[in-house]
């Protein structure tokens, strides 16, 4: 079946969904609440404009909202299953058609995936296929041309994107059960998705800044889904992000990327006169190009990624943006939005690799790297699980972009971005399988939980293996060329092994923290199998943990098998760069990826993390007082609890920068521009009153004037005739 | 320069004339300035006469020497104040208009004088009026005034009579006691 | 020998003792007296003008005799209405001195 | 005939709203607004009939009607006002956006109950003088339906404002004022310099090439395209309105009652716009050019200058106001750049000066929307301060629903028509001058941080108990919302027709003007 044809249907079906929900079901929803409320609350509501009405109204509200006030407080930190209920009749339903389509596009999404790597059309193959093309305008040669493309990237974000979201939304059924928001929920997680499909559907600049600002929207919606939660009350050290700021500053920070990613565009579309990928990857378009222009537009572009994907320095809106539902940061924060960035650099890596000046992709390589390192420093010391995982996704991005930098082609890169969707998103889910169990997310308050939730556990169990590196598991086969090519990488540019190192470190931390995490939750001193797997004596909290529903675990189960078997498509490389490299069978891969020293030094260093962690947190055999005890570690402790104190410096750059500025030009406005302008009618005004004075209502001084004024002219005609002669 | 009549009769009426406006202006009793102002009048109507303008001449008897006086005398008799030393005081800026009127008047003679108008026209002799000419003017100004034929000024003038008119009427309106 | 200029100068100076008087004088109708001399100062310069080119196109320059005509006629009314208004004034406020007579001033 | 009756029924229903009974004053308004606007579409409708329509352009106005009104000719003075109006691409949207806010003004008005009678009338007559000024093709006759437009204004400002209305409303007066006596003098200066016989658009565009050479002044002689340009500019300058002669904007905003905040900010402001393009930049092209790198700067200064004020800003319309400001700021860049010297590709031109087009309607639109949400929001709570709100939006789903639908339109978010226009002005503009399109690049980062601050402060987070009793929106209150955002989302997702309408004008108007700018 030609499935490629009907790859519109994919965003086609989110899209119907959100539509049906937002005009459908969430007004029936609201129809029936307010059926259901006139029959116990009587008239009082509709009795609007009377003041003793309103004034009964105040009186009855606080009780109102301040009990949803605590229900939200508690629903931000994860518990909010004892929010009133059961899920209404018309939200259930309207979740039920977003997973339906989802299931359906997900079908399709394989679908086109079978297609492409089954597929002789050679056309096909190399150029992909327009599914869809309208022209906005043209002028002259220049087209804003609405056009969707499907190739083998797209394909395969397209499974990633609609399988993720798919398993998102069943998950959601039960994590958000009796949340006011249900409907609003499901609305904006279809109106994300959709976004997402554009982004990867697009064949052009145009479309896919479209789909660039709107899951920008969607993840601003979702991260603020609870808008009137309360901020964390003082004294609280886990430093939960408050909902309405993290989604301000998610949308901010990742606008000021999108500031440098504009101005790229710009510059390509001058250059060139056009946004078509297939144009701009063409060699022809930019032979006569500027080089640094180029470079430069690069640079910019990759700026929009560093903001998308919480590169250093515009990381810090990912580890607030975890304010949202958590099913919300396992699709858009962990697996698909995020992971924006990579896809587009890896969508323009010819002009990367082969146009662009070699600094465009070190830029990318280098901040890639750094990050990695960086945010795998601060996941060290989080208490918060998915604050944990949120750094964790941005080390691992970084990773991705190391993968663009040093590879030969994009297929490192999206490779790791396609198993680390899985992955991460498993973890997030299990994390929001534990926070839903337990109503914090508080490690601390944690701890041999694998006795309570075992699929969670184990489930979460592989994901973590999978994500440090652990041999067999995806994340190996993913992690592990990109450590390997930033060596060559080095070797090839004169021994600068920097990349290398960095990556190297990283994977050392990633393995330690993601173990720490785990035992953390799921393990810990007393439990079974040396602590991997926990006991009752283990756990720290209070509350009793209960275990998911069937739509929860469901979800997590599914995922664990892509999370531990998507390393092993051997020929991705082959597909994805449309048979450029050779293909590889299934045996030669595993045998190459053990054959290499660099990757047994790989294994090494992730098999050492696990160690330490286990010997810190499993066993506890090594308190973590070894290290911060001594001045030096306790420095860098704070250093890092502080995140290096980045958000302190934008605290301060708003505060003092850009709001002062702000109020500098209302007092420029305010004395200096309307001070000229009222000014000059003050003169004006003045002047009046000064004259006014001439006029004394004398008449006789008037007439005086009169004829002095005739005489002054007189004495001027005589000495213009008499003496200028003129 | 000859010593004939009629010039010995313009210094006369010009010294007459000067004298008296003099007299109006400078005297401190309005009744005394109002007395000068008849003789002002009637010095007025010798130089018309002098101009062979006869007609103005009577006019001027008439209207200015008669009627005005007569006005201004009523007027003064009517706003008569008791309590006022000098009925006919000047102002605090008296030096200031004599400033002005003294170098109006030097300029203006000086412009006579020397201005091109002037020195093409100031000294076109004068037909003064000797005894027993013809004096036709009457007629001329009588068809210049009225004739409905031949050119004529008499839409202004009729104008001239509204306007008159309406001063009747006006001064009625205003010094009417009400 | 008497000449135009005569008149001009007699006429001018009229006139200033006249402004003189308008300008310098309290008693409002002292100040009218002394506009009446300003308008005889003008007459006696149109009528000067009108005689002295009366030699040379008989007739046709009487215009200066017929504007001092109107100029006595509307000189007339004038006095009349102005001798209205002061009685009026004086009605009202037991003076015409003009310097207390100032309610427009401002 | 038809342009006739868009011009000038509202006037004459402003008659009869004030002949009528005070009850019947909204109905009436509200109907007569309606029908208006109806008849407005036809303007558009109306030319679809071809197969392929032809919309106009200044050379060739459709709906085009030309009376002589005023003919004095004294020796070589020749003065002749023509009673012509016709519309083309750049005022067919402009009439269409006046109608439709005029028709929304009114029933965003319902709840008005002071001297009703003369408000509405004095709407409809503002909506006569606005809808003349677009349709007018003879110079002098714009400049009389310039003026007229302010007597409503001032008076609406002055009688149903706010505390300071009086100050406010003598400020819009008088800045306008001045402005548009340079634009008289500079009307005069090319009316006389084109021959002093025709002040018709067409004959305008026809010889604007030919206006060049120098003037004396004191002494030193200067450009006489670029005085002309200056002088005409002036008036539309205050009015669009361009840093620094901008402060008018947020005082009358402020005080000004909301539907009148709507109409000031949806279509006054582009009758300085519309000038901008048609006259400065259609009838000057030299003048144009050589000022188009000033007018570049100044272009990045609005955008800038009026986001970092909005920022600052605790009174939720003088924000939007300077917002306004700042939206401009786009507008005066689009023409920038296609007016700006060069030998390039005249596509990024018209790109260019499509985009400052369509913003110009998109910034009506997005802007009458903003200002109608603060509307409900003030009607209720009778206060606008950003900070003394906080979490109303639990109260207020729908308010916040669209409000937010609004701020989301105005910082340009895809799917929603500012991002088309801003879009399309920056990929324009980048062209011919580039480091100017940088810096107004960089305010769309500042707008969505200051309506999503006002957002975050006034509707998210913890409700603040004063405000409980807060309702949310109505249905009358909503329908101007939901139209708007109807519109909105309509020309975000699907251009074409719009751009389609646009094109012919705009393109004629750069090709003619080749010759000048070089490409």
């Amino acid at each position: 079946m030609d499935f490629v044809s009907y790859a519109w249907v994919i965003p086609a079906l989110p899209l119907a969904a959100m539509i049906l929900i937002f005009f459908g079901t969430r007004p029936l929803e609201m129809l029936a609440r307010r059926r259901a409320s006139g029959e116990t609350a009587g008239a009082g509501h509709s009795a609007g404009h009377d003041h003793d009405a309103s004034a009964t109204d105040a009186h009855a509200s606080p009780a109102v909202s301040a009990q949803g006030e605590d229900t939200h407080g508690a629903s931000h930190s994860g518990g909010h299953s004892e929010n009133g209920g059961a899920t209404p009749f018309w939200a259930m339903a309207g979740s039920v058609i977003g997973v339906v389509a989802m299931v359906l596009a997900f079908f399709v999404a394989v679908g086109v995936l079978v297609e492409f790597l089954t597929t002789k059309d050679n056309n096909l193959i190399q150029h992909g296929q327009y599914i869809f093309l309208f022209d906005w305008f043209r002028f002259g040669n220049l087209d804003y041309t609405i056009a969707f493309r499907v190739d083998q990237l797209t394909a395969v974000m397209l499974v990633v994107v609609t399988g993720v979201s798919m398993l998102v939304h069943l998950y959601s059924i039960g994590y958000m059960e009796g949340d006011p928001g249900y409907s609003r929920f499901f609305i904006e997680l279809a109106l994300f998705t959709v976004a997402m499909l554009i982004l990867v559907l697009g064949a052009n600049f145009l479309v896919l800044f479209i789909g660039w600002e709107l899951v920008g929207l969607s993840s601003y919606l979702l991260v603020g889904f609870w808008f009137d939660a309360a901020p964390e009350p003082p004294g609280s050290d886990l430093d939960l992000p408050y909902p309405p700021a993290a989604a301000l500053k998610a949308f901010l920070t990742t606008r000021l990327g999108d500031f440098g990613f504009m101005i790229g565009i710009l510059i390509l579309f001058f250059s060139t006169g056009t946004f078509d990928f297939g144009a701009l990857n063409s060699a022809a378009t930019y032979t006569h190009v500027n080089q640094v222009a180029l470079t430069a537009a690069m640079i910019l572009v990759f700026c929009g990624a560093v903001g998308k994907s919480a590169q250093f320095p515009l990381h810090v809106w990912l580890p607030d943006a975890m304010a949202g539902p958590t099913p919300v940061s396992a699709l858009i924060h962990a697996a698909t939005m995020v992971a924006a960035g990579v896809y587009l650099v890896a969508r323009l890596f010819p002009l990367y690799h082969f146009a662009a000046g070699p600094q465009s992709l070190e830029v990318v390589g280098y901040v890639g790297g750094f990050t990695a390192l960086f945010a795998a420093t601060i996941a060290l010391v989080q208490n918060d699980i998915k604050k944990v995982l949120a750094y964790s996704t941005i080390s691992q991005l970084g990773y991705m972009f190391v993968g663009l930098a040093v590879g030969p082609n994009n297929a490192l890169g999206i490779f790791h971005l396609f198993t680390h969707a899985f992955f991460k998103a498993l973890l997030f889910l299990g994390s929001g399988a534990v926070i839903h169990a337990l109503g914090t997310q508080d490690m601390r308050k944690m701890g041999g939980l694998a006795r309570y939730i075992p699929i969670t556990a184990a489930t979460f169990l592989v994901a973590t293996l999978s994500i440090s590196g652990f041999p067999f598991f995806a994340g190996f086969f993913s992690k592990d060329p990109i450590i390997g090519q930033a060596f060559d990488y080095g070797t090839t540019h004169g021994g600068n092994y920097t990349l290398y190192g960095l990556t190297i470190v990283t994977a050392f931390l990633t393995a330690f923290y993601m173990f720490r995490a785990y035992f953390l939750t799921f393990g810990g001193r007393y439990g079974q199998i040396a602590g991997f797997w926990g006991a009752e004596r283990a756990y720290r909290g209070e509350a009793h943990p209960h275990p998911p529903s069937w739509v929860m675990w469901l979800p997590l189960v599914i995922l664990a098998f892509p999370a531990a078997l998507a390393g092993y498509w051997s020929s991705f490389a082959n597909f994805l760069t449309k048979g450029a490299t050779p293909a590889v069978n299934i045996s030669d891969y595993i045998n190459s990826a053990f054959s290499d020293k660099l990757t047994l030094i790989g294994i090494v260093v992730a098999l050492a993390g696990i160690a330490l962690a286990w010997l810190m947190y499993g066993v506890q055999a090594l308190p973590a007082k070894v290290f911060t005890g001594n001045p030096i570690g306790k420095g860098i402790h704070a250093l890092l609890m502080h995140k290096y104190y980045m958000d302190d410096l934008y605290r301060l750059i708003i505060k003092y920068v850009v709001l002062g500025l702000a109020h500098l030009t209302v007092l420029f406005d305010r004395y200096i521009i309307d001070g000229i302008v009222n000014g000059s009618g003050m003169a004006v005004r003045g002047l009046g009153a000064a004259t006014r004075r001439t006029e004394s209502g004398n008449t006789q001084g008037y007439g005086a004037a009169i004829f002095g004024g005739a005489l002054i002219i007189l004495l001027l005609l005589f000495f213009a005739v008499g003496v200028l002669k003129l | 320069m000859s010593l004939d009549i009629p010039t010995i009769a313009f210094y006369l009426i010009a010294i007459v004339l000067v004298g008296s406006a003099l007299a109006v202006v400078l005297l401190r009793n309005i009744v005394h300035s109002a007395l000068f102002l008849a003789v002002m009048f009637g010095a007025a109507a010798g130089a018309y006469v002098l101009l062979n303008a006869e007609f103005i001449a009577i006019v001027q008897v008439l209207i200015y020497a008669g009627a005005v006086t007569i006005l201004v005398l009523f007027a003064i008799m009517l706003t008569r104040n008791a309590q006022s030393q000098s009925s006919n005081p000047f102002a605090k800026q008296w030096w200031l208009a004599l400033i002005i009127c003294v170098l109006l008047g030097f300029g203006l003679v000086y412009a006579v004088g020397n201005s091109a108008m002037a020195v093409a026209s100031a000294f076109a002799p004068v037909h003064l009026a000797t005894l027993g000419a013809d004096s036709g003017t009457v007629t001329r100004l009588g068809q210049l005034l009225y004739s409905p034929f031949v050119y004529s000024y008499v839409l202004p003038f009729e104008i001239a009579s509204v306007v008159l008119l309406v001063a009747i009427i006006g001064a009625i309106v205003i010094g009417r006691e009400d | 020998m008497v000449t135009l200029n005569s008149f001009l100068v007699l006429g001018a100076i009229l006139f200033c003792i006249g402004l003189f008087g308008a300008l310098s004088k309290r008693n409002a109708v002292a100040i009218l007296m002394s506009i009446e001399i300003m308008l005889n100062a003008v007459n006696i310069t149109l009528v000067g003008y009108s005689s002295a080119f009366m030699g040379h196109t008989h007739g046709e320059r009487l215009t200066g005799q017929i504007f001092a005509i109107f100029i006595i006629t509307v000189a007339a009314a004038e006095a009349a209405v102005a001798l209205a208004m002061i009685i009026a004034i004086y009605r009202r406020r037991s003076t015409i001195d003009i310097g207390e007579i100032n309610l427009m001033r401002w | 005939m038809l342009l006739t009756l868009i011009v000038f029924v509202p006037a004459l229903a402003g008659v009869i709203v004030l002949a009528s009974p005070a009850r019947a004053a909204k109905w009436i308004a509200g109907g007569f607004s309606l029908a208006v606007f109806l008849a407005s579409m036809w303007l558009y409708f109306g030319l679809l009939g071809d197969s392929s329509p032809n919309f106009g352009t200044v050379m060739d106005p459709q709906w085009y009607i030309n009376a002589t009104w005023i003919d004095v000719a004294i020796n070589s003075f020749h003065f002749k006002v023509n009673y012509a109006l016709g519309a083309d691409g750049l005022s067919i949207p402009m009439l269409i956006l006046n109608a439709l806010l005029t028709f929304l003004a009114v029933i965003g008005s319902w709840h008005i109950e002071k001297r009703v009678k003369l408000y509405m009338a004095m709407l409809l007559i503002l909506e006569t003088g606005v809808a003349g000024v677009f349709a007018a093709f003879d110079l002098f006759l714009f400049f009389l339906f310039w003026e007229i437009e302010l007597i409503p204004m001032f008076l609406l400002i002055a009688i149903w404002g706010g505390a300071r209305r009086e100050y406010a409303a003598w400020k819009f007066l008088i800045y306008t004022l001045v402005g548009s006596a340079f634009t008289l003098a500079g009307i005069f200066l090319i009316y006389f310099e084109e021959g002093g016989r025709d002040a018709s658009f067409q004959h305008f565009a026809q010889n604007g090439l030919n206006l060049t050479g120098a003037l004396p002044f004191f002494g030193t002689t200067v450009s006489l395209g670029l005085v002309t340009f200056l002088l005409l500019f002036s008036g539309f300058a205050v009015k669009i309105p361009m840093w620094p002669v901008h402060t008018w904007l947020p005082d009358a905003h402020t005080e000004a009652p909301t539907a009148v905040s709507v109409l000031l900010a949806g279509v006054l402001l582009k009758m300085g716009a519309y000038g901008l393009i048609r006259i400065c930049l259609g009838f000057v092209p030299h003048g144009a050019m050589e000022f188009a790198p000033v007018l570049g700067i100044f272009a990045a200064i609005n955008v800038l200058w009026g986001a970092l004020a909005s920022m600052a800003q605790q009174d939720m319309k003088k924000m939007i106001a300077y917002s306004s400001v700042s939206h401009m700021g786009y507008v005066l860049l689009g023409v920038a750049a296609a007016s700006a010297a060069g030998s390039l590709n005249l596509a990024f031109r018209q790109a260019a000066l499509t985009g400052a087009t369509l913003q110009m309607f998109t910034h009506g639109t997005i802007t009458g929307m903003l200002f109608f949400s603060v509307g409900v929001l003030y009607e209720k709570a009778h206060t606008r301060d950003i900070d003394v709100f906080g979490g109303i939006g639990k109260r207020m789903p729908t308010l916040m629903l669209l409000y937010s639908v609004a701020c989301f339109a105005a910082l340009g978010l895809p799917g929603m028509s500012g991002f088309v226009a801003e879009y399309l002005t920056f990929t324009g503009s980048f062209a011919t001058l580039p480091v100017v399109t940088i810096l107004s690049v960089f305010g769309v980062v500042l707008t969505a941080g200051y309506l999503l601050w006002m957002l975050r402060r006034s509707f998210y987070g913890p409700l603040n108990m004063k405000w409980s009793w807060l309702t949310d929106a109505n249905a009358r209150e909503a329908f101007p919302l939901v139209a708007l955002a109807v519109v909105i989302i309509f020309v975000g997702i699907f251009p074409t027709p719009m751009l389609n309408l646009l094109a012919p004008t705009l393109s004629q108007m750069i090709h003619h003007m080749t010759p000048v700018i070089g490409g």
